[in-house]
């Protein structure tokens, strides 16, 4: 095996990023895994404590009861065995254990509930972002002599680093309260049922409106920035003063050069940002009671609930890796440089 | 016998050193290619001796350099300091064999760390290697050293490198080497960035330090005519081989080898009365990519190439006196004999000073 | 350093904004005390029932009172004192480990270089907020330490990345092939040659924790999961949002801190594209050099 | 407008200055540079790095971008329409939009990097066939079988076509900016040094070529290079830059026999000639000046060894001596009776003269042994 890697670099590019993806993926969740153990906090003992001061009544048989709710959770024996115990679970049988939140109810039903809502979200944001982004970019970078391109530039710096929640805020306010033009809570109108029909699609739409909206300003200044400086960097590169010495219309010059080269990075960054979206917008979700990921997450959080927090961030480590092992995998095949490259 | 042994010594001396690197290849396969290919090269102390190396880019000139100043390890082959590996040097003579080869690199502007002045090189170099004691005798030597390279020190001590042009740059170079007064300067093409005016003034120093200073040089250059200026003995280097040695008269004579005559022809004569008369082929800037060791390097684009040239690696043949030439077609004529790799019984470094 | 500082205020008009605003701001903070003591004499800022509930602005007020009869003007100067203070700490944390780990491995390469490198990688890739936001629940006493080491935790490895990169690239330069043949040893190469050419993007990297650290803390102070005991402006939005001030018609309340915190992250956020600009000579419109 | 000028005269460059706006004032980079240019002549310009002879050539071409600005002047370019008659347009204060169509078609440009001047991530052809859409109307096949003679031209296989810019070596790549440049056979090509990064066996290669192609085509090319040897070899007429200022014009052989400026007496006496004798060159001391602070009156007064009172304060016009001779110099203010010839005007020795000159220092030989200061100076 290792002469066949020697002898085609291809194959061992392809190998190493492979190994790498695994063991990062693995290291990832075992770092996290303890992190959450070591912590003093038990899930049970809150739950019980939290029963206890709601009914204002002490349990007797209570630690029995801990018992058996521990030995259900997989919290029994040393931290080394649930280790093993939890992720020879996850990996072989893709059970990621009962969560707290609604009992019996296993983790992987209660995420399946959710992505739909996150991902219909956040990809729906994450496009708009990117394509306005780069249309925005690209002309304020060509016009960049303007004033109007230094508003452009200076907007985006201000709103880029913004958290989305902040902006998130102001709508609500404003949109929300003074103009009273789009809800503010939940994601559909309880009267419409839930299915293909056309209303409860559009009443979706209009509740995930401000909540698109806040994630979409925050993104989309990244996105012209980057967009900017990128195709600024290529209007100085040689190729283009070429182009213009070749009385080559400046619209195809801008297109067909300074642009092109800037697709390659923005589609990767494209792919990585699309990757990351599982981890959701939790204080989003939680402003606009939106069901998705982050929701889940917040709920989790608040009991501490280990199995809940361990699956969504398992979700997110494995598909932030994936996105980027599926870039990996694609750049040698898009960009010709690099498949020259990987030999040296 | 130590005592004779010590006088023909080289200082610096090169044992058929390869250096190999793995290069990308349109295809999919893993190619090998030896950069540095066998190359054997002695710089002697007495007398001091100005040695070129000319070579295009590529040839592996700048590789030969960085292993004979030991920033490189060779894959194959020796480099021995007064007849002992670098490798097996002990502390106190590796700081012997750090003073006494120095380079002359060839970029003047990125040399410099654009955060600090540029007289801090010569401040280094000389509490390093501990050359004054005070700072008053440090400043007298290095406006010395400063003044012996025709530059004012008021124009070059406080001043940061961007102010200071690419011959200025380089002069303080010849400075800072000057100051350690080292037995070998090894030049990896000193003036190919630096103006034809000032160019001359560096080239005139160098010879100055083989005069009055008895400082040999390794010039490496891509340009003929330079090393024509230097005199001396002079290598051919080819794709990582050399191709041919010898002095440069015998060799301007008596061009024996097909790639120094194609060389020859080549280089553009500063005359318009006396232009070139042949018309090169496109064939000559193939590059053999991969070129495995039982072969004529030169064998892609050699007009005389004959089929032993392709299946036999040429030996050193004498064309005269200290005149050699690695091609087939001199064949008649006697080959050198192979120079024997140092074995580990030489622990201590003959002749190396405290 | 300072001549790095110097040049990009000459070249860069957003760098002179930012760095501008910026030392408003961190001048406000500092005199901060000054203005609140007349108002609130010795007790310390965050003391509840000082003041009756919801005064409107007045002389003694001069922003009125919250709901837990605290003057709000001092509590957002002590909260803007007290969330740059955890910002800097942070950033100053997260830099500090993040340029040894990158130093180490950029510089060391072989096999340090891939164990520090996939480390790195790891804590990237988890999903910091979430775990933040847990990790602050929990821990039992919480105070500006506590919360500035939790934030670095998971900025450090961003600028462990990007210095590893710029070392990897510094360590080819010529300048270092000089200063090892004239006989310095690796340390003083590292630190004489290679860190004074990358303070720039030190700089950038601290201000990106910064910014970073404070986001994260403001998101963790909005949810009501941080010290209740410190007050920061993240603290001061939950307030503002548990009062529903909105509904109060006091709009103010809300958005003094909000906009306070988008003028500080603007500021740095400039001050970053400025030296951006100065570093990335394409940008600029006047060239330094001749 | 339509001018009836000699058909020969191709450029006429008057009093053009283009000036680099930095933090310190204006860099003035081309400080008045008048020059005419012929029809089917190989025009040399030479100078050391930092004269600006790559500035001039960006501003005939029009691709003077910020921070270089143009400060005044004009390069009146005179189109052949048909047969003699030609259209004169100033290039320099020509719209974008016209000059855009004057690209290509009728000045085309050679770069001094070919390395970075294809665009990475585009085939070759692709980057030969839309200058050729854009300023004609051909058909896809007509321009593809151009573009294969103009690579056939260059002593390029077809198959390069397919390739991309970074499986070409710095060879093939410069050919290929030499087959784009003839591609529409334009009137003027301007080539920026293409041959500095490659070896000498590419570089004759190329010039050879060059040569050949400007002599089938019938078109004008200047060639921009430091190096002197290059415009021995290829150049009829050539022009000597100093300091952003012509300061010599005349036929490549009469350059190299007898240089009228000191400065191109100095630049030719300062090459090493392979076979030539071995005595010492002391090559042109001082070092070259800044363009933010020019000297006062000759720019080279500082390193002349023929400097007078004149040449500190004067600026010197730039005189035709004698046909089709140039030089901008005090030691020759006016031009020559019909009697003599350039030959009574040549200097003496240079070497002789720079060892004599008051103001400049060359390298004495350092003393033997002593190390202290008196002796070295």
């Amino acid at each position: 095996m290792l002469k066949l890697l020697r002898k085609y670099p291809i194959l061992s590019y392809y190998a190493n990023k492979l190994f790498a993806y695994v063991l990062t993926i693995f290291g990832a969740l075992t770092i996290t895994f303890f992190m959450f153990r070591l912590i003093p906090s038990n899930p049970i003992e809150n739950w019980i404590k939290s029963l206890e001061r709601q009914y204002s009544v002490s349990i007797e048989g209570g630690d029995a009861m801990i018992n058996s709710y521990k030995e259900k959770f997989g919290m029994t024996g040393t931290l080394w065995q649930q280790y093993t115990r939890y992720m020879y679970n996850v990996i072989f049988n893709l059970d990621l254990g009962p969560s707290f939140i609604n009992f019996p109810t296993p983790v992987e039903d209660l995420l399946a509930a959710a992505i739909p809502w996150t991902v219909a979200l956040m990809t729906v944001s994450i496009l708009i972002a990117w394509v306005l982004g780069l249309l925005i970019g690209a002309t304020a970078a060509w016009f960049r002599e303007s004033a109007i391109s230094d508003v452009i530039t200076n907007v985006s710096i201000t709103l880029s680093q913004v958290p989305s929640y902040l902006v998130a805020l102001f709508l609500v306010l404003f949109l929300g309260y003074q103009w009273k033009l789009l809800p503010t809570r939940g994601a559909f109108d309880a009267q419409y049922a839930i299915g293909l029909n056309w209303n409860f699609i559009r009443s979706v739409a209009k509740h995930s409106m401000l909540p698109a909206l806040s994630i979409i300003i925050v993104s989309l200044a990244g996105w012209i920035l980057s967009t900017r400086s990128l195709v600024i960097s290529n209007m100085g590169e040689d190729y283009l003063m070429y182009a213009e010495a070749k009385g080559l219309k400046p619209r195809d010059i801008m297109v067909r050069y300074a642009l092109r080269n800037a697709m390659l990075p923005q589609a990767t960054g494209l792919a990585l940002t699309m990757g990351s979206m599982m981890s959701g917008q939790l204080l989003i979700e939680m402003m606009f009671v939106y069901p998705g990921l982050g929701q889940v997450m917040s709920r989790a959080i608040a009991i501490f609930d280990y199995n809940a927090m361990m699956g969504i961030i398992i979700l997110s480590v494995v598909s932030v890796m994936t996105a980027s092992l599926l870039v990996d995998l694609a750049l040698p095949v898009i960009d010709p440089r690099v498949r020259t490259a990987i030999k040296a | 016998m130590m005592t004779t042994q010590t006088q023909n010594v080289p200082v610096l001396d090169a044992r058929s050193v390869t250096k190999v690197f793995n290069i990308p290849t349109p295809g999919f396969q893993r190619e090998y290619i030896a950069a540095v290919d066998q190359v054997s090269l002695a710089l002697s102390e007495k007398p001091a001796r100005i040695v070129s190396l000319v070579g295009e880019s590529g040839s592996g000139k700048t590789t030969l350099a960085r292993m004979m100043l030991g920033l490189t390890p060779p894959t194959r082959g020796q480099i021995l300091y007064r007849g002992k590996r670098i490798s097996e040097l002990d502390k106190r003579e590796w700081w012997d064999f750090r003073r006494n080869v120095q380079p002359i690199f060839q970029d003047p502007f990125g040399i410099y760390n654009p955060f600090y002045r540029i007289d801090r090189a010569l401040d280094m170099t000389i509490k390093n290697f501990n050359l004054a004691s005070s700072s008053e005798e440090a400043l007298a030597i290095k406006s010395e050293a400063l003044r012996a390279v025709d530059l004012r020190p008021e124009d070059v001590i406080g001043r940061y490198p961007h102010q200071l042009s690419g011959g200025q740059c380089q002069r303080v170079m010849l400075a800072r080497t000057l100051l350690l007064r080292p037995k070998v300067i090894i030049a990896d093409e000193p003036v190919s960035m630096i103006d034809v005016a000032v160019r001359t003034l560096f080239l005139n120093i160098l010879l100055d330090f083989r005069d009055t200073y008895d400082i040999s040089c390794l010039f490496i250059t891509h340009h003929l005519a330079t090393a024509y200026y230097m005199g001396g003995p002079m290598l051919v280097l080819c794709f990582g081989r050399v191709v041919e040695s010898g002095d440069i008269d015998q060799l301007l004579a008596k061009p024996s080898h097909p790639y120094t005559q194609q060389l020859l022809k080549a280089i553009p004569t500063p005359d318009p009365t006396q232009r070139w008369q042949n018309r090169a082929n496109v064939k000559i800037t193939e590059r053999p990519l991969t070129h495995e060791g039982n072969k004529c390097v030169y064998v892609a684009r050699c007009p005389h190439a004959m089929p032993i040239c392709s299946q036999q690696r040429p030996p050193d043949f004498e064309i005269e006196e200290g005149h050699y030439a690695a091609c087939f077609l001199h064949q008649d004529k006697p080959q050198r004999e192979a120079i024997p790799q140092v074995s580990r019984r030489h622990r201590h470094a003959v002749g190396a000073e405290d | 350093m300072l001549n790095f500082i110097a040049s990009c205020w000459r070249t860069s008009g957003k760098f002179k904004f930012g760095v501008t605003v910026l030392a408003l701001l961190v001048l406000i903070a500092l005199v901060a005390p000054l203005i609140y003591r007349p108002i609130i004499g010795t007790s310390s800022p965050s003391r509840p029932g000082v003041f009756p509930r919801w005064q409107p602005p007045s002389s003694t007020n001069p922003l009125g009172t919250d709901g837990h009869g605290r003057d709000l003007l001092t509590d957002y100067l002590a909260g803007l004192r007290m969330t740059l203070y955890i910002g800097f700490l942070a950033g100053v944390i997260a830099t500090s480990v993040g340029v040894s780990v990158g130093f180490l491995s950029g510089y060391q390469g072989g096999w340090l270089d891939s164990i520090l490198l996939t480390i790195t990688n790891m804590l990237i890739v988890i999903p910091s907020y979430p775990i933040l936001v847990a990790l602050a629940m929990v821990t039992p006493e919480m105070n500006v330490t506590t919360m500035s080491l939790i934030l670095a935790l998971f900025s450090w490895p961003f600028s462990a990345r990007t210095i590893r990169a710029q070392v990897m690239t510094m360590k080819e330069r010529p300048y270092v092939e000089l200063a090892k043949v004239s006989g310095q040893r690796d340390l003083s190469i590292i630190f004489t040659e290679i860190l004074p050419n990358l303070m720039p993007y030190l700089l950038m990297g601290f201000a990106f924790s910064v910014v970073g650290a404070m986001v994260a803390e403001v998101g963790i102070e909005a949810i009501g999961l941080g010290p209740s005991n410190i007050i920061t402006l993240g603290l001061m939005i939950n307030y503002a949002n548990g009062w529903g001030v909105y509904s109060m018609g006091r709009m103010e309340i809300l958005l003094i801190p909000v906009g306070v915190l988008v003028v500080i992250f603007a500021a740095i956020t400039m001050i970053n594209r400025g030296m951006e600009e100065y570093l990335n000579p394409r940008l600029q419109k006047v060239t330094t050099e001749s | 407008m339509n001018v009836q000028s000699n058909s020969k005269t191709l450029m006429e460059i008057k009093d053009l200055r283009v000036w680099y706006r930095t933090t310190r004032g204006n860099a003035q980079a081309v400080d008045g540079v008048d020059l005419t240019i012929q029809r089917n002549e190989i025009f040399g310009l030479a100078g050391e790095s930092g004269c600006g002879k790559s500035t001039l050539a960006k501003g005939i071409l029009g691709m003077v971008r910020l921070p270089a600005f143009v400060e005044s002047g004009e390069a009146n370019f005179y189109r052949s329409v048909s047969g003699s008659s030609a259209v004169a347009s100033d290039l320099i204060k020509l719209p974008a939009r016209d000059m855009r169509k004057m690209r290509w078609r009728h000045i085309a440009y050679v770069p001094q990097s070919a390395m970075n001047v294809l665009s990475p991530v585009a085939r070759i052809e692709k980057q030969l066939l839309d200058a050729i859409f854009e300023h004609t109307n051909m058909s896809k096949k007509e321009a593809r079988d151009r573009m294969f003679e103009c690579l056939d031209m260059v002593g390029l296989e077809p198959a390069v076509a397919r390739m991309y810019p970074h499986e070409l070596s710095g060879g093939m790549k410069q050919r290929v900016t030499i087959a784009a440049a003839i591609s529409l056979k334009p009137e003027l090509i301007i080539a920026d040094e293409p041959t500095t990064a490659l070896d000498v066996n590419v570089q004759q290669v190329i010039l050879q070529e060059l040569k050949q192609i400007a002599a089938d085509l019938g078109l004008t090319l200047i060639y921009v290079t430091h190096d002197m040897a290059v415009h021995a070899e290829l150049a009829d007429r050539m022009g000597i830059m100093y300091s952003g200022l012509m300061v010599e014009v005349a036929p490549v052989v009469e350059t190299f026999k007898e240089p009228l400026h000191p400065y191109t007496q100095g630049l030719i006496s300062s090459i090493p000639m392979i076979g030539g004798g071995r005595e010492r060159m002391t090559g042109i001391p001082g070092n070259a000046p800044s363009p933010l602070a020019w000297p006062a009156g000759c720019r080279f007064h500082p390193r002349c060894p023929y400097v007078m009172e004149v040449c500190r304060e004067k600026v010197p016009p730039m005189i035709e001596v004698a046909p089709d001779r140039l030089v901008a110099c005090h030691l020759h203010p006016t031009p020559l009776s019909e009697s003599a010839s350039p030959a009574d005007l040549s200097l003496p020795d240079w070497e002789e003269a720079v060892s004599r000159a008051p103001g400049v220092q060359p390298v004495q030989a350092m003393k033997k042994g002593g190390d202290t200061a008196e002796e070295l100076s």
